[in-house]
Order: C-alpha cells, then structure tokens, then sequence
C-alpha cells in the first residue's frame, strides 16, 4: 500500500506483494533469472502445485505409455465374460462387452487429454482474441459482438452439441469444436474484464502516444499482461471441458465407441449402476474426477505463485 | 437506474433475436424432413411427402422462420410439428417444471455453498478449507447424470425412501412435489456446490483483505460481527452474479437429470425438438431459455445494485 | 448374471380394482392412429382403441373386432364378419362402414399414413367395402395368404376407427377398447378408466396410468422404485438390472425383432459373396446370444427366418463361428491378408455394442473396421438411395422390428427392388422364391419355399442375421395378468393385483 | 502547538504508548525478514507525536503493532508494547478487544477504501457505541452527535448515505469520528491526509487539532509530509529501515536536525519560494536497503555523506541533542555540514522566440454520462513558449487531467475547441495526428507502475519509443537508447531489467525517459512525482529541471503540491471546475493580489517552516461538473462572495496586471486591499 494514493487498478504494488522479490537497489539484469528461479522454489514448495502436478503426470503417463502400463488390451471385447467383479483376474472388473475396465481407463486417459486440452485451447485463443478486440474497442464493436457472445451463451449445450454433431459427423473434432464454441463466450467475457481494467493503464495510452496501431496494442501490449489470467482461465476451463466432455458423451455426441474414452464408459455403464454394476463406472468416474481435481490443483498453485 | 434496466432490456431483444437467428442457422444442417422423422425411416416416400405438406414443413425454412417470427409478435409461438400441440402448451408446462426443480436446487445448494465457501475463506490454507474446496470440487467433478443414478441407488433402491422419478402423480400436494424433486436438486447441488463455495470463498477473502474490515477490526468488534456485519456482505455480491449466470444452465441443460428422472423440464424438450427436427418447438424453448438466462443475468445485476449501494450510481461508468 | 429367468406360471387370478401403473417408452410424436410408427405410440392406441384381429405373442390370430374371417380361392378377396353390439367411447355404435373408412383411409397415398408401405401392393384406397353393417370385404391388388396380419394389431396402425375420424385423436383418445381416457399429459403419460361402454369383459383393475418414459434406464429405476408396476417393453442393454432384480418377474418371448448387418453387394470389397461369406464365418454368435443378450435372444441364421415364424424350416443348418475356414474363404478371394472398411451404425440400444463386437471378431481375419456411430435421424437420412447412409454405407448395422410375418422382410431389404435394399443384393432367383413363398396359401408349401430362400441367403450372404431377440416384460411380483406382443401392445385389461 | 499540560495524577503517569526495543518480522518467502529493528519510543499522555521516514520505512508496521494488528505473516519477535502502562503482548484476544473498544483507536489513509462501502454511515458509526455500551440504545443519537463534532454540516442526511456518495474528506471525518467515538487514550493516525486535496487536508488536520484538544487524545501521527508535521506534532521520531535515528521536540528537529537522514529529507523539499533557476534540490543518494537486510553498524551509512569507518563498525549510540532530543549519529553535531549532493542550477536561458509552440484557445470538453452533460473543461485559453513551464493547479476534479489528455490527443475536446501547435491547428486525436506533431507532444503520467509495460524490459520499452518515435534501427537506435539513459541518469546496466525490479524513482526516469524519446518540444507532466518520496521527488524535479536547459523543452506541469509547482514554474494556471480562475507568473500568482480561489488553495498549504498563514476555509463541496453554480462558478464556496453579482453574471478572464489574468468581478487594487486580512469565515 503506497502511501500516495494508489495506483490504479493495482491494489497490491510490486513490492509489497511477498511473491516478488522487489529489490529497490536497483538489480542487474540477471535479477529476472533469480526471479523466475525463486517463482520455481515458490511452485515447488506449494503443496497445491506439487499434488497437482504428481495427479497430472500420472494421467499424462498414462496417455504416452497405457498401451505399456495396461494389463490387457483395452480395446478387445469379449462378450461371454462380461460385468464380471473385481477380482485378481480383473482388478477393476470388466464392462459388459468383457474388456478389462482397468485397462479401458489407463489407455483413456488419451483421448481426454488430447480432447480436452485442444478444445480448450482453441476456445481460449478464440475467447482471448474476442475479448481483446471487445475490451478495447468499445463502442459499436464491442456492444455487437457482445450481443453475439450473449447469445451463443444462452444456447443450450444440447443443441450446439448436437447440431455440431449433426453437421461436422461425430468424431473427435467435432467434440472439440463443440467445446470451443459453448467455452469460447466464457472465456471472451474474462478477458474482456481483464483487458477493460488493463486499458485504464497508461501504457496503452503511452503506446497510442507513438503511433501504435491497434493490433501491435492488442496483442503486443495487452495480450502479454492479461496472460496471467488467460491462464488461469485456461486450466479452469479444461477441468469443466473434461466435464462437458463427459456429459457430450451422454446425450450421445461426445467421443467415439470404441475409445476407451471416460466419459463414455461412464455413458455406457451407468444404466448398470441399479443392477449392482458399480464398477465400470466407478473408476472411469474416479479417473475423471482425480484428473479434473489435478488440473484445478495445478491452477490453484500456479496462480497463488503468481499473483501479483 | 429505470434507464439501465431500459437499456438492458433492448439490448437483451437485440440477443434474443441474434440468438433465434443462430437457432434458425443450426438447424439448417439437421438432415432429413420432419414427416420422416415422425413416420420413421421405413414408411413410405408417399407418405412423407403428403405428412409435410400437411404439416408445412414442405415450406422453404425461411418462410418457417418468417411464420414463426410473425406468430411472435402476436403472441403465438405456433404448433408444434411433431405433436401438432401449440408450442406453448408444451414449452411452458416444461418450463414451470424446470422452474422448480431449479429454485428447489437453488434454495440449498446457494447457501450451503455460501457457507462452505465463507468457512473455508475463513480457514483459508488449513484442513477445513482443503476439504470443502477439494471435496466440492470433486463432487462438481462427477457427471451429474452419475450423481443421478448414485442417488436413485441409495435414496429410492436401497433405503426406499424418496421415489426415483422426478414426476410427481398428477393432483398431488405441494409437500408431496417437492418429495419428487429432492433427488434430482440433489444432483444440482451436488453439481454447484463446489462451483458456488469457490466463488463465495474467493469473495470472502479479498473482503477479509480489504481496508474495511480492518477498520471493523480495529474498531474491536467480536471477529464475529466483523465476519456477519462487514464481511459477508460485500462477498456475497460476486457470488450472487456468479449464481445467476447458471440460471440458463439450470433451466435449459439438465438434459441429463431429466432424462434419468423422467422429468418433463426444457432441456428434455430441447433436446427432443432438436431430434425430430421440431422447428417452432426448438425455437421457442431456445428463446424462453435466453429470455430466463437474460432475465436472470438482469436481476442479478439489479440485486446487485440493491445490495451494493455504489453499482447504482456507477452502472454505465 | 446370465441367468434366465422362467416366468412361473400365474396360478392365482388377480383381484379386481386397484391402479395399475404402467411404463412405456415414450410416444415420439403426435397421438394420432393413422401416423403412429414407433413403440410408445403403439401401446397408446391399444389402450383404448382396437383392431379386427389380435395377433398374439405366438403369432397365432384371435378374432376382436372381427368374428370370422374368410377368402376366396384366389387369395384374393377377404371377408371378415363383424362383430355385433360394439360401440366407440363416444356411444356411437361401431359398423361394417367404420371399417371400410378405416381401411380406406390408412391405404389413401394422400393422408400419409404410416401403415401404408404395409398395404403398398396388397390393398389399394377403395377396396375395402362394407357388405352390410357387419361384414366388410378386402379385395386385394394380389392375391395373400397372409393378409389377416394384416388387418391385425401387426399392423398397428389399423386400429379401427369411427368413419368420419379427421384427426385430433389425442383430445379423445376414441376407440372400442376397455379402456377410456381419464386425462392425458403429453410427454408425461395418460391415466385411464374402465369404458362403461366396453362390450367384453370389464377391466380387472379399475384404473390405468400409463407413464412415458424418454429414456430406458429412467423406466428401469422407475419399476424398481415402485414408481410403476409393469414396464411393457425393456431391453437387455437398458434394463440388464431387471434381469436379476428379486423384486421384478420377467415375462419373455421369442419375436422376430432383429439386427441386420448390410455389406454391399456391389462394391468392393463385398463384391465377392466368399468375403460376405467369410464375415459371417468370423461372427462369434454364440458370444452374442449370451454375452451380450444375456442368453435373451435366438441365434440368426443370416435369413429374416427367425424361429418364430411358423414357416420358418427348422432344417436349414445353422451357420456357426469357423475362422479356419473364413481365412480359407478369404484367401481365395484375394484378401487373405484383410481388408479395410468402414462400418456404420447409429445409438440405439446395443447397436454401438454390437458394431464393436463385430468388429473385434473380424479382426482375426486382419479385417479393420472403421467404425461410425451416427445419431438416427443422421444414419437413416431421407431414406432414399443416394441421400441416406444407410442405404449407401458399405456395411452398416440397421434395426429391424418386429414383424409378424417375414414377407416384408423377405422384400424390402433383400429384393432387387426392395426400398431398405442396403446390401444392393439383386439377385432374379431370390426375388422369384419371394414371390412363391408369399403366394403359398398353407404352411406346408411356405416352409419349402422358405428353405430355398433361406439356402440361398446363406450361400450369397448379402445381410447378416446375428440374433433375433426376446420381447421382455417385467411386472413386480404382486401383478399379473399383463399380456404384452413382441409388436409392442401391452394389453393391461386383464391386469390386475395379487 | 498549545497542548494543555498533562495532569500529574497516579494512573495518568503511564504514558499513552510505549514501545520498547521492539522488533518486527515479516515472513517472506519463508525466511523471517525485519522491519523494526529495536524501536524504542514513549508517547505521553496528550501528546502529539510524529513519525516520518521514507516509504517502506516501517511506520505503518509500528502503527499496527501498536494495536496488535500484524498482518498474518507478520510477528513481534521481541520487545514490548504497552498501551496506558498495560503490556499488549500479554492480554489475551478478548483483552486486546476491549482495548481496541476504549482505548487506540486508528485512521489510514484511503478511507473510501476504510468505509465498508455496503453500510450506512450512520450504522458503521452508531456500531462503534453499541459496542462499547453493550445495547444499542441511544447509539444513533451518540452517532450523530459524534457526526456533528467533526463538523459535518447535516450529519443526520449523512448517516443515511454510503460512503461512496461522500468524498474523501467527508469519509475521513467519519472515520474519525469512529476513532475518536469512544475517547480513546491513543489515536493513530497512519497519513490521514495523503491522497486528499491541499484544501480538503487542510481542512482535516484542523479538525483534528481542535478535536484533540477537546478529547485530550494522544496521537501518533504518522506523515510523509514534514509541512504537516510541523503543524500538528509536538515531538517527532525519524525512523530508518526499522531504526528510529533522531527523535525531538518538532521544532528542535526542524531547527537543528541532527541526522545526516533528517537533515537530507529537509532538504529534499522546496521551501520558502525557492525556484528551480535559484538553487537545485537536494536529494538523498541511494535507496532503502530492502527489507531484512544485512546493515552496517549504522544503518544510514552507506547513504550518508558524512560516514566514515566507524559508522560501519560501531553502532552510534542515542546521542542527547539537546532536552528531549536525540539522535543516532556519530557526528550528531555536525550533520548540518552534510554535502550538498547536486551542484548549481542549470542556466536556463530565456527562449529567443516569442510566438508559442503551443497554444490552446477556447478549449472545451464535454462527457456524457447516463444522459448527464459533464463539462470537464469550459473555454479554457493559454498558450505556451519554448522551453517555458506551466503550473496547473486545482482541487481534484478541476479538469487538470482532462486537459493533459486532450493536449496530447487521447480525448478529443469538443467542436470548436482549437489546440495549435507552431501555429497549426492539431487534429483532435492522435492517431490523426503528423508523426512530427506526436513526437512533439509527450506526457509523463502520474504512476509509473500503470504508464511501464511490466512485462517488456526497460530495454524494449525505450528501444519500442525510439523505434516508433524517430523510425531509427540498429546500433543507430542503440546508441541514441544509450544516450537517452544517460540523460535520465539511468544505469545503462539496468537496461534488461523489468519495472518491478525497479524502484518508483528508477521507472519514473524510465517514464520520463520515453517522453524524451523523440526530442518533444513540450511535455506534458500529469502529477509526476506524487506517487514518490520527498527525496526521489527532488531527483526527479532536478532531471526535469536539468532536461528544459537542455533541449529547450516546456512543460505544462500538473501538480496538487503548490510547493512543487511555485519551485518548477515560470506561470501558473489555476483551474476550478473545468475554467480557468487565473494565470500569471509564478511570483504573481502566489503574492497578493490573488484570486481568491487560489488565495485559499496556497493559504491550506502547511509548510515545513511552520510559518503559517491563516489558513482561508472553503465552505461546503466542490460542486458537479455536471451542474455547475450559475455566474461565478467559484461563488457557492468564495470567501470573498460580494454579492448578486457573484451568482449571476459569470466575469471575464480579464488580464489585471501585464501577463496575469483572472476571472473575478473584483478588481486587482481592490483584492490587494481586502487580502491584507483573512476574509471572515461564511455561513
Ligand atoms: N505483510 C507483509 N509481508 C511482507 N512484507 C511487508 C508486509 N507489509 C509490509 N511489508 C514490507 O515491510 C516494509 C515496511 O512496511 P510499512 O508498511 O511499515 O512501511 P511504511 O513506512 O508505512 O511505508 P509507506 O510510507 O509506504 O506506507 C516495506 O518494505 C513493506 O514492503
Ligand atoms: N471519462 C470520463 N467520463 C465522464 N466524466 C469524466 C471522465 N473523465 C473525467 N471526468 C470528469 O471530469 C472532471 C475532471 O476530471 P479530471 O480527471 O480531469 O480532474 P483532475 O483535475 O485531473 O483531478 P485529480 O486531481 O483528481 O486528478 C471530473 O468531474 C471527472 O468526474
Ligand atoms: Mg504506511
Ligand atoms: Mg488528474
């Protein structure tokens, strides 16, 4: 807290925040690698980050080598021996066309983690370029493609979902394009916000006072300082994409059988729950869970190192 | 303030019509004609052709959607093609349905989810916050159509004491309906309630920050009051904002909860008009959820003036 | 969990009175007879509204509406006698004309009815006449044996209605069956009394709900709840709960619904039957049958035969799982070393499960099955060649009703000019056979045509019959006297509590 | 300064505050860091007390420590704390409670932000009296009695609004009037003025003068600004990195500082009408060793001019003065003989042209806000020569920042309005604007936290300017960069480093840096030195002084210290409400005669000589921009309101000596005459 009023828009200056190392002996220039060393101590010793991280790189092993790591092959059914319990044979049972759910949930962790990730990425690059233009040019742009991004808003996810199916065919990218479209509204209106309170800094004023043109503001000066909570948004978004995709699977528009993809093992089995069946759902469930719970961790690290 | 709310309400037109447009565009890709989806893929070509003529849906879709728009404005959503009822006959019973569950849903889960976040603010970093933020999160994890079929196991197989549809018998009382919906507003709540705490205890927190509750402090009120009287307050507004933009959420894509409990509610509807290409059916139930989602946005804010006292005077700066 | 359960026999007669609740899947559409073409719809009408003739789950024909029934000796020309003393619900008493309006109206190319691609050939608008109040006459395009199947609740559009019906039947519900709408909810369900006007029996119950539901599995939880007594119709893939559940008896019996799996004829790489043959060679049916039909369904024998037909010939051997000599099959076609393609298919109960299945079981051979799930309205399309992929897919994995007789299935999938001809099978041979089989009069001289026919299909293979499946029904305990038929008809009027 | 003495009874022995070698800790990145290094200070009973030192110092610290408030990674490691003799780290929490309740109580800077801003008023003030009385009886009536003491005019209509429908002065009261509720022993206050007007500060120091003295309330004044010090302490403590060096009675201190620190922080301020062509600032070298850090024996020694070895190696004791006044400084009694650091003023010669670069005619500007017109801006008309610095002065909301901006093209200024440049007319934004015309026009904003990209480097910041400014590349524009570092006096070897890494003084230099990019004929410097402390201040000062001999820059210069902008100014332009109230020479404009609006702006300014004029009170609000007083705007508030006139008829800006203009219905003899006396007060 400064004492001489305070400087806008940033509560928290530089150097009172216990995160940044604010020398006010002016640093050498390596005084950046020192920071972005002590910003790594910071993600170490945060208990958040590292249960997050350990959750993550299972899964993220388990997408590279499941095929390894699997005790059968996840794809080869066998009707006779279906939804059978638990057992050595089988530690997590068998679904009902007899493959092993243990395997089934090692290897899916592939689908979801290439899903996920590049449908939420394409909507925060989508959701990122819409909020920068909305949030600095206001006016007409603004309100119009405002309007735009309430609407697609309130559509919906059934019908976006299944008209994208519809249209594109059911496969990976239409899940994908599905998510970015029902995602990219949301993330849009965070930056926006972001970006709304970054025009009030003087910079952009500063960079207009030398003839920047608008893209060169927008991404060149703006995008660097809203990415902390593009970022943010980014991870949140992904543990909700691995939820949405699950429940696309549901109604039918999510991944393609025979993927051993979560969500739809879950789609899958849940109708069996009621006959005693509680497995090849349960642990498709956990796995989703646990993913979606790393992800959210990570983000809650990160963005408790970060904070300005 | 009469100015916002005019303002607010022409532009969320603008939306609307924006958003029927959208509707109108997607549908276009929908393969196959209504008659077809309604007599089944092996009735005869004949028949087809003479249900759409009967039905109008031989008509190039913009003049459906000319028609649709033009019903409108007087008032009449049109009939359905499918079940050949007026569309609002079936839309609004849906809707009231919806309605209910989602206030039954909302009556627990927003201040359960208030509390769970204003505790775990107020143990910010130690157990009690790890296990609500941790714990709700995974609950929000879970599909909510698991939840369903988890709760119906328990609450209606095993213990046999709440009924597994969500459909209570025609006639029956007031006490009796909302038997019917506690397990799917269980869901709901099961749903929201990380999404609800985190937000709440976020709120909490930057207003455990701020300057004014150190005032409050320094004062030397009982950490109490200082929690109830000054705290509170100020974080519940983000969450409150937060909590309306589910409205659309809540009334529109329950497509899932509704179809495990049998529950007539719009997103059931939605879903249903889409698949039999049901052309006045979808928009309509695609309007009424962008009018409730904007509705609901509208209050929000309007409670949110309401309770912040600056956001009046400030709302178009 | 494969475990089939024997439905005891019902020894005590159940007590009048009481409300008996059923579900059913629900109706997709508007309640009206002349368009009604799915499931839901179907047990609606049966409620209250009834046809000339019941076929009942043997297949075997009960006069209802009709008394008696005869035809000339060309097969031709159809009598039916009508029964005396029935009236609508509305009190205006039922005759001879209200038939012939009937019939009239559901073979009019102009009203659309769905009961139409039935009587496409058979019966044409006009040739149903009323002799006099209570006989009416059926002069057909071509001479049918078989033609009171379809004046029966086979074809369950042709409940019989009053002459001057014009639509508007869900404000009614109008009909001459037992029972008579209390109120109906769309979406939601019907609730019913007994008709006071009834000419048979009264109902054992006093009253019946009827309940919708959109979605298998919210029907299973609902029996298992006690939310409903009867669910008319489940399925293995959605209701396997039901199967083991103490609580709820299970009623089944053999139907003629199917799987067919379509490879076409006339493109590679099905051109050659040795691979069409090879295919069905490399299906393990037995996994099917008791994996994932839970032993609920009879094997296919890649004919529309099913064994429930009468005319079925029990003597054609059955086609079982041989990959030695698939590899042999395929070899000699040139594809030894496998082939690529891809397979079709669209949600619907356990097709996806199945199209997985064949495509693991093909595999052996180095077959590599693509697969495509699509929504329905995407797989059938416009149900025309060249707009719809199912007709168009290489392979694909359609499904098939129940019909109470093959003749349908026998022509508009298999004959050279049949509409639902996904295989493109053109084959003169097979169509001649077709004909004699639905010219034959008696069962003798149907089941040897059959036998060729079903020889045939075996040789050439053009569709795989994998499995035809039972109709389940499932009641709790205390209820009995439900009477479902593998068309779907859930007839409740003898229903009633323990 | 006429606190009544102290009553010699028994309890009344104790003194109001007493801190005893006390240490703080701060926990940063798990490390336990110091702030306060053994403070030792006793605050008797009624007496005012003074606490400065530069930002970061840790005077907050110590005000929070005194009412065990620590932040939550913050820890009294040792030392004690004793609050009317009763030792504050030994009570338990409801303890510490009831001593909040009845006897410290504590103001801050920023009160909007100290308001609850969802509770009324007069229910965040009737708490404070529920509270202490257990019932809430009679606590409204006690609120609004309370209200009235701080001088709010209608405190019953105040209770129900919300602070943010108050402005800041009005809060400040309330939040005093919460401190001062329950009479407390102890009141703190933590720089209650910064971030107010001069007239609005002005206005609450007297209050809290005269409240003092009615409640008998000691205090612990905590200040950046030695001016009001002087005015409102009886004794002062300087306090260094978490040492306290020089402690006295004020007068002594001012008098005869004897810390080379204190001596320095003297004579970083401009005093006494001291211009920037008479004598350079002094300034401090260096900067604060950062928090925790490893000190030398002394720990201002490696910024002080006198040290020597022994200040590294032996810790000066608490060396008496004189009475009452210590200071930790080996050579205590010379620290008046500190060095200058800067040397003579630059010459600045007087421009050879007399036609202006800029000049501004009938400048207008008008927002529209829900439906309401604001005019930000009403005729306003000057014009400026080369390498010429215009002060514009005015309470917050005049318009000071309105005119900035729409100067240098970020806002256009309404029709009609016309801003010339070398005699041609500038298009009404920038981007229209010739590259010749924007490199000519720079600004240097008020926080350079918000006007630095933080995430480009120094090197890229400056290197963008130059690039985009004079379209140079390559070693040509790493040369010029070099240069334009040097002229700043920043480090070259800093060039990599980002805006957090640096110090607020270090990025203004970078700010001030940028503005120079493109060698601008005028610069436009928004508040440029607020944000920093007194001694950064007089760096900054110095540069800007030192650049205008170079390169014959002129600058309008916008500032709310009246001290600052008499030193840095050839004229003044003071604003009130968007118009122009007056303009003239510096030296005019602050000698009488004066326009009335700017004679109570400069009355309110205390100073560090302590030499104070009455100050002329303001009555009521500045009213909206958006419905201004008819005639005269100035007359709802005039001390020296004649009559009618006053509210009808609006005066010219008529010029009443040569080069000085105002806007008054009085003549110049006629102020001269009536400014010999302070006006009397209006109702
Ligand atoms: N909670 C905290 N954690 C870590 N460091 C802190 C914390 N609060 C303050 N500091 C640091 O402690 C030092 C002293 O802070 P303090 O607020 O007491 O200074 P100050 O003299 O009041 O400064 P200012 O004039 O800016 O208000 C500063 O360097 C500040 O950055
Ligand atoms: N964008 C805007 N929209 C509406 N009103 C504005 C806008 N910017 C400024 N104003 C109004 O114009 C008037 C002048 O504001 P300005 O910021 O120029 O004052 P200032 O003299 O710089 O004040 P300060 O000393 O607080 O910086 C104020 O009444 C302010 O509320
Ligand atoms: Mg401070
Ligand atoms: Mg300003």
């Amino acid at each position: 807290m400064s004492s001489f009023g305070e400087p806008i828009g940033s509560s928290v200056t530089a150097a009172d925040s216990p995160a940044v190392a604010e020398p006010t002996v002016g640093p050498g220039p390596d005084e950046a690698k020192v920071i972005r060393r002590e910003h790594l101590a910071l993600l170490l010793r945060s208990k958040t980050f590292i249960a997050g991280a350990l959750i993550l790189g299972f899964w993220i092993v388990c997408a590279i080598f499941g095929n390894l790591i699997a005790p059968d092959d996840p794809l080869r059914t066998n009707p006779v021996a279906a939804l059978q319990a638990p057992s050595s044979a089988h530690l997590f049972g068998t679904d009902t066309l007899g493959r092993d759910v243990l395997s089934r949930v090692l290897v899916g962790a592939r689908d979801i983690l290439i899903v996920a990730p590049l449908a939420t990425l394409l909507a925060t690059a989508m959701g990122t370029l819409l909020g920068l233009v909305t949030g600095y040019f206001r006016g007409f742009v603004d309100d119009s493609l405002g309007r735009l991004i309430d609407a697609i808003l309130a559509v919906p996810v059934v019908i976006v979902g299944l008209l994208s199916m519809v249209a594109l065919g059911p496969s990976t990218v239409t899940v994908i394009f599905v998510i970015a479209v029902v995602f990219t509204p949301v993330i849009a209106r965070t930056v926006r916000a972001a970006v709304l309170s970054e025009v009030q800094y003087e910079y952009v004023a500063a960079a207009r006072l030398r003839n920047e043109r608008a893209p060169y503001i927008l991404f060149g000066e703006i995008l660097p300082n809203v990415m902390g909570p593009v970022l943010v948004e980014f991870t949140v978004r992904l543990g909700y994409a691995i939820f949405t995709i699950a429940t696309l699977s549901f109604l039918g528009f999510g991944i393609q059988p025979p993927a051993p993809d979560w969500g739809l093992q879950i789609y899958q089995h849940y109708g069996l729950i009621s006959g005693g069946y509680w497995w090849p759902v349960l642990f498709p469930a956990l796995a989703i869970a646990s993913l979606v719970i790393g992800v959210n961790l990570l983000s809650d690290g990160i963005s408790q190192a970060f904070e300005r | 303030m009469t100015r916002f709310i005019a303002k607010r309400l022409g532009l969320g037109l603008i939306t609307l019509w924006l958003l029927s447009v959208l509707v109108f565009f997607g549908t276009q890709v929908l393969p196959g004609d209504v008659a077809r989806r309604i007599l089944g893929p092996f009735a005869s070509p004949s028949a087809v052709t003479a249900l759409n003529k009967q039905l109008g849906t031989d008509k190039s879709v913009f003049v459906q959607y000319l028609n649709w728009i033009t019903g409108l404005f007087h008032g009449d959503l049109g009939t359905s093609v499918a079940t050949r009822t007026s569309v609002s006959s079936i839309v609004f019973p849906a809707l009231w349905h919806s309605a209910k569950l989602a206030i039954l849903a909302f009556i627990i889960v927003v201040p359960l989810g208030i509390l769970g976040g204003v505790l775990a603010a107020l143990y910010e970093g130690r157990f009690r916050d790890r296990l609500i933020s941790v714990g709700g999160l995974s609950a929000t994890t879970v599909p909510e159509f698991v939840w369903s079929v988890v709760f119906i196991l328990v609450f209606a197989l095993w213990l046999g004491i709440l009924p597994s549809t969500a459909t209570a018998p025609p006639g029956s009382g007031f006490l009796t309906q909302i038997e019917y919906l506690v397990l799917p507003a269980l869901c709901l709540v099961f749903v929201l309630f990380g999404y609800i705490a985190r937000m709440a205890r976020a709120g909490t927190i930057e207003s455990l920050e701020a300057d004014y509750t150190r005032t409050a402090v320094i004062k030397g009120l009982p950490y109490r009051t200082v929690v109830r009287r000054h705290v509170l307050r100020n974080s519940l507004l983000p969450t409150i904002a937060v909590v309306a933009t589910q409205a659309g959420y809540l009334i529109g894509g329950l497509v899932a909860i509704e179809l495990v409990f049998n529950y007539q509610g719009i997103g059931q509807v939605l879903y249903r008009a889409a698949i039999q290409k049901d052309f006045p059916v979808l928009q309509s139930a695609v309007l009424i959820v962008g009018v409730v989602y904007l509705v609901a946005t509208l209050l929000a804010d309007l409670a949110y003036s309401l309770l912040n006292p600056r956001i009046r005077f400030e709302s178009s700066s | 969990p494969n475990v089939t359960r024997v439905s005891p026999p019902q020894t005590k007669p159940p007590k009048a009175g009481g409300t008996i609740r059923t579900g059913i899947v629900a109706p997709a559409a508007a309640l009206d007879p002349i368009m009604i073409s799915d499931e839901g719809g179907l047990a609606v009408l049966g409620q209250s509204a009834q046809y000339l003739v019941w076929s009942d789950k043997n297949l075997t024909l009960r006069p209802v509406l009709a008394e008696s029934w005869t035809h000339d000796h060309t097969g031709r020309v159809w009598t039916f006698k009508i029964r005396r003393g029935v009236s609508f619900s509305d009190g205006t008493p039922m005759t001879a004309e209200d038939v012939a309006a009937t019939f009239n109206r559901l073979s009019d190319p102009k009203v659309g009815s769905n009961a139409l691609s039935n009587f496409d050939g058979v019966l044409s608008k006009g040739n149903t006449k009323a002799i006099d109040p209570y006989t009416a006459q059926f002069t057909l395009d071509a001479p049918n044996g078989n033609f009171p199947y379809l004046v029966s609740s086979d074809n369950y559009n042709s409940v019989v209605l009053p002459k001057n019906y014009d639509g508007g039947w869900d404000k009614t519900f109008i009909g001459t069956g037992p029972w008579k709408l209390e109120s109906f909810t769309p979406n939601q369900g019907v609730s019913y009394g007994r008709n006071p006007r009834y000419w048979g029996q009264p109902t054992v119950a006093e009253r019946s709900e009827v309940t919708f539901y959109a979605e298998e599995q919210a029907q299973t939880l609902g029996i298992l709840g006690n939310q409903v007594d009867v669910v008319a119709h489940y399925s293995v893939s959605g209701g396997r709960a039901l199967i083991t559940n103490p609580d709820v008896r299970t009623t089944q019996f053999r139907s003629s619904s199917h799987r067919q799996i379509h490879m076409r004829t006339d493109k590679e790489p099905f051109a050659d039957k040795r691979v069409r043959q090879a295919m069905a060679l490399l299906l393990d049916r037995r996994a099917l049958v008791n994996g994932l039909l839970a032993t609920k369904s009879d094997y296919g024998n890649d004919s529309p035969f099913a064994p429930v037909f009468q005319s079925t010939n029990q003597s054609v051997r059955q086609r079982q799982l041989n990959v030695a000599m698939a590899k042999q099959l395929l070899e000699a076609a040139g594809k030894g070393a496998g082939f690529s393609t891809q397979l079709l298919t669209l949600t619907h109960f356990e097709l996806p499960d199945l199209a997985q299945v064949v495509q693991n079981d093909v595999s052996v051979a180095g077959i590599n099955l693509k697969l495509s799930i699509l929504d329905p309205g995407s797989y059938y399309g416009s149900s025309k060649f060249g707009t719809s992929p199912w007709l168009d897919s290489t392979m694909g994995i359609t499904d098939y009703g129940h019909r109470g007789v093959p003749n349908l299935l026998l022509t508009a999938p298999l004959s050279s000019k049949g509409p639902w001809n996904a295989a493109h099978f053109r084959n003169p041979q097979y169509d001649q056979l077709v004909a004699h089989y639905v010219a034959a009069l008696d069962l003798g001289a149907q089941r040897a045509a059959a036998g060729k026919i079903q020889e045939l299909l075996l040789d050439e293979t053009p569709v795989m019959f994998p499995y035809f499946y039972y109709f389940l029904t499932g009641a709790r305990l205390n209820v009995s006297g439900v009477e479902t038929t593998a068309m779907g008809h859930v007839d409740l009027s003898r229903a009633g509590f323990a | 300064m006429s606190a009544t003495a102290p009553e010699p009874t028994a309890v009344q022995t104790a003194p109001a505050l007493e801190l005893r070698d006390l240490e703080v800790a701060y926990r940063v990145r798990g490390v336990w860091r110091e702030v306060l290094r053994g403070v030792t200070l006793s605050i008797a009973r009624n007496e005012a007390y003074g606490l400065v030192g530069e930002s970061g110092c840790g005077k907050s610290t110590a005000a929070f420590a005194a009412l065990r408030y620590l932040p939550r990674n913050g820890r009294v490691m040792s030392g004690s704390i004793l609050v009317d003799g009763e030792d504050l780290l030994s009570m338990n929490e409801s303890q510490v409670r009831q001593l909040r309740v009845s006897k410290v109580s504590m103001v801050y800077q920023n009160p909007t932000a100290a308001l609850n801003p969802s509770i009324r008023i007069g229910d965040q003030v009737a708490e404070v009296y529920a509270l202490a009385d257990g019932g809430s009886d009679g606590s409204d009536e006690r609120a609004r009695e309370m209200l009235s003491k701080v001088q709010i005019a209608d405190p019953a209509s105040v209770m129900r609004r919300y602070p943010h429908q108050l402005s800041g002065g009005m809060n400040q009261r309330v939040v005093i009037a919460m401190a001062l509720a329950t009479n407390p022993s102890l009141l703190i206050l933590d720089e209650p003025t910064t971030g107010l007007d001069a007239t609005v500060e002005g206005e609450v120091l007297d209050l809290i003068k005269t409240l003092r003295e009615e409640f008998e309330t000691s205090l612990l004044f905590i200040t950046h600004n030695l001016g009001v010090m002087a005015k409102m302490c009886e004794r002062m403590g300087v306090l260094y990195a978490g040492r306290l060096v020089e402690e006295g009675p004020v007068a002594d201190v001012f008098d005869r500082p004897s810390h080379p620190y204190t001596v320095g922080l003297l004579r970083c301020i401009p005093r006494g009408g001291v211009r920037k062509d008479k004598e350079t600032l002094d300034t401090i070298p260096g900067f604060l060793p950062q928090l925790g850090a490893d000190l030398p024996a002394c720990v201002f020694a490696d910024r002080c001019g006198l040290a020597e070895d022994i200040c590294r190696q032996q810790e000066p004791p608490f060396h008496r003065v004189s009475e009452g006044h210590c200071s930790r400084c080996h050579f205590y009694d010379r620290a008046h003989t500190l060095p200058r650091t800067t040397g003579a003023p630059p010459v600045l010669g007087e421009s050879a042209r007399q036609e202006p670069v800029l000049q501004a005619r009938g400048v207008q500007k008008t927002f529209h806000q829900e439906g309401h017109a604001i005019h930000a801006l009403n005729d306003v008309e000057f014009a400026l020569k080369e390498g010429e610095t215009l002060g514009l002065v005015g309470e917050s909301g005049s318009g000071k920042t309105t005119l900035a901006r729409l100067l240098i093209g970020l806002s256009p200024p309404d029709e009609g309005s016309v801003v010339e440049l070398d005699g041609a007319q500038l298009a009404p934004t920038v981007s229209k604007r010739e590259r010749d015309q924007v490199r000519a026009l720079q600004i240097v904003f008020q926080n350079p936290d918000s006007a630095l990209n933080r995430r480009f480097s120094i090197h890229r910041i400056l290197g963008r300017a130059l690039t985009m400014l004079t379209g140079q590349r390559g070693e040509e524009r790493e040369e010029h960069l070099r240069q334009l570092a040097h002229s700043v006096r920043f480090d070259v070897r800093l060039i990599g480093a980002r805006p957090a890494q640096l110090s607020g003084g270090l990025k203004q230099r970078v700010a001030i840096a940028r503005a120079f990019a493109g060698d601008p004929r005028i610069v436009v410097c928004d508040e440029p030195t607020s944000a920093l402390d007194v001694s950064v201040q007089a760096a900054i000062l110095n540069l800007l002084v030192e650049l205008q001999a170079k390169q014959k820059v002129a600058y309008l210069f916008i500032s709310h210290d009246l001290g600052v902008v008499r030193y840095l100014s050839d004229r003044i332009a003071v604003l009130y409400l968007g118009r122009l109230m007056e303009l003239g020479p510096a030296d005019q404009v602050f000698e009488s005669p004066q326009h009335p609006y700017t004679e109570a702006l400069a009355s309110a300014v205390p100073t560090a000589e302590g030499t104070e004029r009455e100050r002329i009170r303001l009555v009521g609000e500045i009213p909206s921009a958006a419905s201004p007083p008819s005639g005269c705007v100035f007359h709802t508030r005039c001390p020296r309101y004649i009559g009618d006139v006053c509210k009808t008829e609006e005066p010219e800006l008529k010029e009443v000596e040569p080069g000085h203009f105002w806007r008054c219905h009085y003549s110049a003899e006629q102020l001269r005459e009536l400014q010999k006396t302070p006006p009397k007060p209006r109702v």
